[in-house]
């Protein structure tokens, strides 16, 4: 079934079509714990996609010496070798980042995108258009933690990335920063994302039945 | 030394459990419909429970029994939505697509009314109030049932007549048993020329309840070459399979009852 | 006596409401109109086929509709005079009706008669087939046939015969005035009924805002066997007959079942009139009590003959006062708006009521606040504001599983909500879809069903005109005549 | 003759919703007084500035929306006012005009408006509030009433909670004690409730039940006496909780029972938190989580349906 | 453990240190099958019943095995094998021992290995180097902690459905929208341990 796609395209495809986050909704687990700050969101992301695009390459290299009926734990172990050496990393290099996403780096394992992209792509697609994909989905992942990791550290303490954004007088809305305020903020920016894509769509049906 | 250890570790984890696993399928074996398996292949396989299903088996035994829409999986994309199709055997509906029509055009202007009506806004419980809110006895009353049957968003109601997106009808049939007054009927899609009225009363009856009532008066059964249009009690009728959509009749009918889509 | 009623319900009558008052104490008085339109559908069940050509002379009680099977009664004309006309009118339901019109000649040549004699001593065996020849139908507004209703299958056993004396209905007061003044007729017919069916008891249950009602009703059952007055509070719908049996016997009609299912037969004060006449002077059903009131300048009580026409009726009572916006024939909670005055009255027509503009102006929807009103309200227990939201989506087996096929109509609830939402009509709707499609499914397993692909096909490119679309009728539930 | 035909029942009872909403508003008029003369014009503003939010944001959102503007049901400026009166007259404006915005916007119209919300908006945004800015709401936000006394500066006291000793049971009933707007003089709220029940607006079940059950579950598991439990129940915000916003229509349970449960258990909720939560207030929270659980109750209530039970009916 | 410890633990592991509402472990089940009550009970007990068993089996493999050994890295790796494994033991156990429990139970086992709570639960025992009862009482509390949340989730979805929500927040968005309006209710409950 995988028809020849453009590389390009199967990368552009992760970051809009099928953002991981806002259209597909997968792997919302850390999208809501982990967006309590731009930088904690950041490193989320590119942990995952490290984890992704490695994963991705690993089981399309390995995809036609898998027998079927074992695929799932195959692919399971083969991501857990990444995520755990993704762990020790940011244990060694950046203990800071670390701490602040704890539990959640090990949790990667369980992840739904990456345990998606590798049973519907790369399972059956060569190493480098699953590496494509597995970047495209890691970037937009990542992308959609830091776009909602700013706004709740924004909002939540007024500085984005850690640099003072609104000014002293700003009293920060502290509940952004809190649990409750992850749900309210991601099911909003889903709302409002699905405004947005409607409005475009809309938009590109009145310019074709013009054109037809 | 201890690259072994993890190495022996995971290697007996693996065959223990590998093991116990074999063994235990054998033991409890049970057999299952081959064709929740072929779906099953075709989802995203995440077990992600976007769909609403516990997880993709549930997904799949849902869709084979019928009760889960082919393209519920949102991972597995369009092509498993098709793929699920072709197994399910929900092939392209033989024959020619069917869409639904409006045999009629009583909007407000055109069909009198009896009475001011303003109660429940459903059309089955005016039509059973003396009659119904319009003086013609076959009129759309334009209260929406069949707009709240339709589950695709396909038909509109606008100026008290309904209007039927034809990209958007699947020909289900739902809104054509929810009308009570029989305007909706499924005609091929390419039967586009149209009796848009079912008034079976007199001519002098029709024409005083309805502007653009149909008198039955056959110009446009003379005008036909094909002999695709039959009168019968009150309104001409154009059969799908003899018209070639030449329009003929439509520009010589007095009533400018016979549309082209 | 204390009084007895029955759980939840509604009080629609505060003083503001009381339609009542305008009509309580006005003394029947005997209307003839010099033509009425007798229309052949007058009650569930088949309609009658008019036997009775233009041009015919009739004297009254004269058969001029033969009646179609068991489930029919047939129709007499209530005048004497010259048939004008055998055409169809508009039915307050769908479609329309065959009707025949008598021009009056004020003759009143009775047709010959041959009465039963005294209640006590009639043949049991033949009050039924009597009740039967002389058209009765329930008189309480659902007009159903009573000789249908006498009869019960086999096995089922009787034990109380309820007669409802309630009338919870705003605005009317026909029951009252028939109660006050014809009360030994309404207990002769008890009797006779009673006698019929060999029935131990007979219950009169009568609300206690009518307390002469009361005291007329017992002194006429002085010294009749087995026969007792039953007072009962004011509330709507007292006078609805699972509520009644659950007031009077403390027995409920299980679901779906018909009343005999609890060994009880309700008739309304008026049937039992109807059947007294019939029964002691062979006379058949030609004339009712009907109140009329709201808009008019002299709201009275009349004795109008079956078939007389409104705009003459409401002409005897002084005309409108008011310009009317809407006219209603029965009471406020389940009566049925008529699209203009020519329409007759029917065997059901307990009362016309005339509204001005701003009585008939109703209110727009708004959403629903959960206040719980209308599950307050619910005779039956039901949760109206949710079969709404079902109704509302024409989701029907949604709302079956709610219970909507219990719902008695009564409109308790919409006349409760604050937010004005068509609750009963919308079980209405959900409810004739429902038996429509029960019986559309019943009749295509009857016959043979045809093959698999045959019915497939069959399905979709069939006309889909010949597939008989039962329409939602009113209270006449024949077939709908819109389709070819 | 052209006449109008509608539907049966061709007649209704004169309350609408809109009455029913004026209803409450009158009936919430005399806490709004005493708590405006307590604390003299601050809490006036916030009271003005929560209002005029709520109303201004419902009409915004049902313009953009394209719905039918509905703002002459009162619905808004109840949920306005009810806010108002539960934040402390020292609030802030943008912090009332942000919490009406978030209750009538992302409580109530985004659930699709009147009658779909399924948290009290109010309620929900108190807490949205508590928990953003604990500084303005907390308690050492409430200032001793001044009843316009002029130069007596407003000092944080300690609460009637944290402190029982402090204040005579008069002082609570006549509202001289600290504490939020609304929430200061338990005769007004009296006097509202008796309007409510008098006009049948609410019943008076979760009120009594959910105060009663407040001081049984004080007695039982905060222990020391009737006195201090009966000051315990009529101190913080219990009284006005009771009568005004755990008895919302669209959010409470609809059957007696199932009233009764969740009064009961809104009670239970609040002791626990004031005995052993780090919020000395746990009204907010008990309602709310009641809220949550209402469509539970009501649709695991049994339904008594005419002609479903007396089987032996049938063979007697 | 006292009677009065575990019971003070339970209440910190259901109410105030919720799985889902302060936690965020198995937010993607939470969210997908939470539509029906019924789908709900039976998702929370099946994630009960995993969870407990789960938990005692990755504490005795961490003890026994990965610390005598200095693995402890391997932790994840082991106990990801330990809950696809058990899980598919209990299915098939379940498919043939009982149909009925397997038909209301069974189907959301596969679902669960993937489930962060499960993981999770096995990692922060890990982490706070809990005793073998306290690691198997966190699993069926987190477990009953996570059943309460998806229950009460999925009877505010059954309300929801009459609701007129506009059409760009139908699903998901309002899910979300609604759990960040139950776990702001469930702030109440911080500090009650």
């Amino acid at each position: 079934m995988s028809e020849k796609k453009s590389l390009g395209k199967v990368f552009f495809n992760g970051i809009i079509p099928e953002n991981p986050t806002f259209r597909l909704v997968l792997g919302t687990c850390p999208t809501l714990a982990v967006t309590s700050s731009a930088l904690n969101g950041l490193g989320m992301g590119a942990a995952a996609t490290f984890v992704l695009v490695c994963s991705n390459i690993a089981i399309s290299l390995l995809r036609k010496f898998i027998p079927d009926q074992v695929r799932i734990p195959a692919f399971i172990v083969v991501i857990c070798t990444f995520v755990t050496m993704v762990q020790l990393l940011m244990q060694a290099f950046l203990p800071s980042l670390y701490e602040s996403l704890g539990i959640f780096i090990p949790l990667i394992v369980v992840n739904c995108i990456i345990l998606a992209r590798a049973e519907a792509f790369a399972s059956k697609n060569p190493p480098l258009a699953s590496a494509c994909d597995g970047l495209g989905m890691g970037i937009g992942f990542t992308l959609a933690l830091t776009l909602i990791g700013s706004i709740r550290e924004l909002i939540g303490s007024g500085s984005i990335f850690g640099q003072n954004v609104l000014g002293a007088s700003y009293e920060p809305m502290l509940l952004i920063v809190l649990a409750s305020g992850g749900f309210l903020t991601f099911g909003l920016l889903l709302g409002v994302f699905n405004l947005i894509v409607k409005k475009i769509e809309k938009k590109n049906a009145a310019k074709e039945a013009q054109a037809a | 030394m201890t690259i072994l250890y993890a190495g022996i570790l995971l290697g007996a984890l693996g065959i223990i459990f590998g093991a116990v696993l074999t063994f235990a399928s054998k033991k409890f074996h049970v057999e299952v419909d081959e064709r929740v398996a072929q779906v099953r292949e075709c989802l995203g396989g995440a077990n992600c429970g976007a769909c609403g299903y516990p997880g993709c088996d549930g997904f799949a035994a849902a869709v084979v029994a019928g009760e889960a829409p082919v393209n519920g999986c949102a991972p597995a994309g369009e092509k498993g939505a098709k793929a699920i199709g072709k197994i399910m055997g929900q092939e392209a509906v033989i024959g020619e697509k069917l869409v639904c029509r409006v045999l009629c055009q009583g909007s407000a202007g055109i069909a009198k009314d009896r009475y001011q009506y303003d109660g429940y806004q459903s059309c089955s419980t005016a039509a059973g109030l003396a009659g119904g809110p319009k003086d013609c006895r076959f009129a759309c009353l334009g209260l929406g049932d069949c707009m709240d049957k339709c589950a695709f968003g396909a038909i509109t109601m606008e100026n008290g007549l309904c209007k039927v997106d034809p990209d958007k009808c699947t020909a289900c049939g739902a809104c054509v048993k929810a009308c009570p007054r029989n305007v909706l009927k499924l005609l091929p899609v390419s039967a586009s020329v149209i009796v848009r009225c079912r008034n079976s009363d007199t001519a002098r009856v029709a024409r005083a309840v309805c502007m653009d009532a149909c008198i039955g008066c056959g110009r446009c059964k003379k005008e036909c070459q094909n002999d695709a249009i039959t009168v019968e009690n009150g309104f001409a009728r154009i059969d799908p399979e003899k018209c070639t959509r030449c329009g003929a009749c439509a520009a010589v009918c007095p009533c400018k009852c016979i549309t082209i889509e | 006596m204390l009084t007895k009623t029955f759980k939840r319900g509604v009080h629609p009558l505060h003083n503001m409401h009381e339609g009542k008052s305008a009509t309580r104490d006005l003394p029947v008085r005997e209307y003839v109109s010099d033509t009425v339109v007798i229309s052949m559908a007058m009650n569930i069940g088949a309609p009658a086929k008019p036997c009775v050509k233009k041009g015919d002379h009739v004297d009254i009680g004269q058969v001029i509709g033969e009646a179609q099977g068991f489930m029919s009664v047939p129709v007499h004309a209530s005048v004497s005079g010259e048939v004008v006309a055998v055409d169809s009118i508009p039915s307050l339901g769908a479609g329309n009706v065959q009707a025949v019109t008598i021009k009056n000649d004020f003759a009143d040549t009775w047709v010959e008669l041959h009465p039963l004699g005294n209640v006590e001593q009639v043949d049991p065996k033949a009050v039924i087939p009597a009740i039967q020849a002389a058209g009765i139908t329930g008189m309480g507004g659902a007009s159903f046939p009573t000789h249908v209703k006498l009869t019960f299958r086999e096995g089922a056993t009787c034990d109380t015969i309820v007669v409802n004396g309630a009338e919870c209905e705003t605005h009317l007061t026909a029951d009252y005035r028939l109660m006050l003044e014809h009360s030994t007729r309404i207990v002769d017919g008890l009797r006779a009924v009673m006698r019929a069916l060999n029935v131990p008891k007979g219950i009169i249950g009568i609300e206690d805002n009518k307390p002469e009602a009361i005291v007329a009703m017992e002194q006429a059952c002085q010294g009749r066997a087995g026969v007792s007055v039953q007072p009962l509070k004011t509330k709507y719908p007292q006078g609805g007959e699972k509520q009644l049996i659950e007031a009077i016997t403390g027995r409920q009609v299980p679901s779906g079942g018909l009343p005999i299912a609890a060994h009880v037969v309700v008739l309304n004060v008026g049937t039992c009139a109807a059947i007294a006449d019939a029964v002691i002077d062979g006379k058949p059903l030609i004339q009712r009590i009907c109140t009329v009131t709201g808009c008019v300048r002299k709201p009275s009580n009349l004795m109008v003959r079956i078939g007389t026409i409104t705009e003459d009726i409401i002409g005897e009572c002084g005309g409108y006062s008011e310009t009317p916006g809407k006219i209603v024939f029965g009471g406020m909670m389940t009566g049925i708006a008529i699209p203009n005055d020519q329409m007759p009255v029917f065997k059901s027509s307990n009362g016309i009521v005339v509204l001005n503009e701003k009585q008939a102006k109703s209110k727009d929807e708004s959403p629903c606040i959960h206040c719980g009103r209308c599950v307050a309200a619910c005779p039956i227990g039901l949760n109206p504001y949710q079969i709404k939201v079902a109704a509302d989506k024409s989701d029907f087996a949604a709302a079956e599983k709610l219970h909507v096929m219990d719902c008695i109509l009564c409109g308790s609830c919409a006349y409760q909500c604050p937010s004005r939402r068509w609750l009963t009509p919308s079980f209405k709707f959900c409810k004739d879809h429902i038996t429509a499609e029960a019986k559309a499914k019943a009749a295509a397993s009857k016959p043979q069903p045809p093959s698999g692909d045959a019915a497939r096909n069959a399905a979709t490119s069939k006309d889909v005109d010949s597939m008989g679309k039962q329409s939602a009728g009113h209270a006449s539930k024949q077939k709908g005549g819109a389709t070819k | 003759m052209s006449l109008r035909i509608s539907t049966a029942p061709h007649m209704h009872n004169p309350l609408t919703t809109s009455r029913l909403m004026q209803n409450v508003c009158i009936a919430l008029m005399p806490t709004v007084l005493v708590g405006v003369y307590a604390f003299g014009f601050p809490a006036l503003m916030v009271l003005a500035v929560s209002v005029a939010s709520a109303v201004v944001s419902e009409f915004l959102w049902q313009k953009i929306a394209h719905q039918p503007v509905r703002v002459n049901d009162f619905s808004a400026i109840l949920t306005g006012l009810i806010l108002g009166l539960n934040l402390p007259s020292t609030a802030p404006w943008w912090m009332a005009m942000v919490g009406s915005a978030f209750a009538i916007i992302v409580v109530k119209q985004l659930f699709g408006g009147l009658g779909d919300n399924f948290l009290n908006p109010a309620l929900a945004a108190r807490a949205v509030l508590l928990a953003s800015w604990p500084v303005h709401m907390a308690a050492s936000a409430y200032v001793k009433p001044t009843f316009f006394e002029a130069g007596v500066d407003a000092v944080s006291a300690a609460t009637p909670l944290s402190s029982p000793g402090s204040y005579t049971l008069m002082q609570r009933l006549l509202g001289q004690i600290p504490g939020t707007i609304g929430e200061v003089s338990k005769i007004a709220i009296l006097i509202g409730f008796l309007f409510l029940v008098c006009t049948s607006t609410i019943s008076w079940r979760i009120p009594v039940v959910m105060v009663g059950s407040v001081y049984v579950f004080t007695l039982l598991i905060v222990g020391g006496g009737f006195e201090s439990a009966l000051i315990a129940t009529l101190s913080g915000g219990v009284l006005f909780g009771a009568v005004f916003m755990a008895t919302d229509y669209v959010t409470s349970p609809i059957r007696p029972v199932a009233q009764i449960i969740y009064a009961a258990l809104i009670g239970l909720i609040i002791v626990l938190i004031r005995q052993f939560g780090n919020y000395p207030e746990g009204v907010t929270y008990g309602i709310l989580l009641m809220n949550i659980a209402t469509p539970l109750i009501d649709r695991f209530l049994p339904q008594k349906i005419y002609g479903y039970q007396k089987k032996e009916a049938k063979k007697a | 453990m006292s009677i009065t410890e575990i019971l003070l633990f339970m209440v910190s592991c259901i109410l105030t240190n919720n799985f889902i509402f302060s936690r965020f472990l198995g937010c993607c089940p939470f969210l997908g099958v939470s539509s029906k009550v019924e789908t709900s009970v039976s998702m929370g007990l099946a994630v009960t019943f995993v969870m407990t068993i789960a938990s005692l089996f990755c504490w005795l493999i961490y003890n026994l095995l990965l610390i005598p050994l200095n693995l402890t890295y391997m932790s994840t790796i082991s106990f990801i094998l330990v809950i696809a494994a058990l899980v598919q033991f209990v299915e098939m156990f379940l498919k043939k021992s009982s149909p009925t429990l397997y038909s209301a139970l069974g189907i959301y086992l596969p679902l669960i290995t993937t489930n962060c709570a499960v993981l999770g639960v096995a990692t922060l025992n890990m982490n706070n180097a809990y005793g073998l009862l306290q690691s198997v009482l966190n699993g069926t509390f987190s477990a009953l902690g996570f059943l309460l949340a998806i229950v009460l989730m999925a009877g505010v979805r059954e309300r929801l459905e009459s609701s007129k929500i506009p059409a760009c927040m139908k699903g998901f968005p309002i899910t979300l929208v609604s759990a960040g309006l139950m776990a702001v209710a469930f702030m109440g409950f911080q500090g009650l341990v």
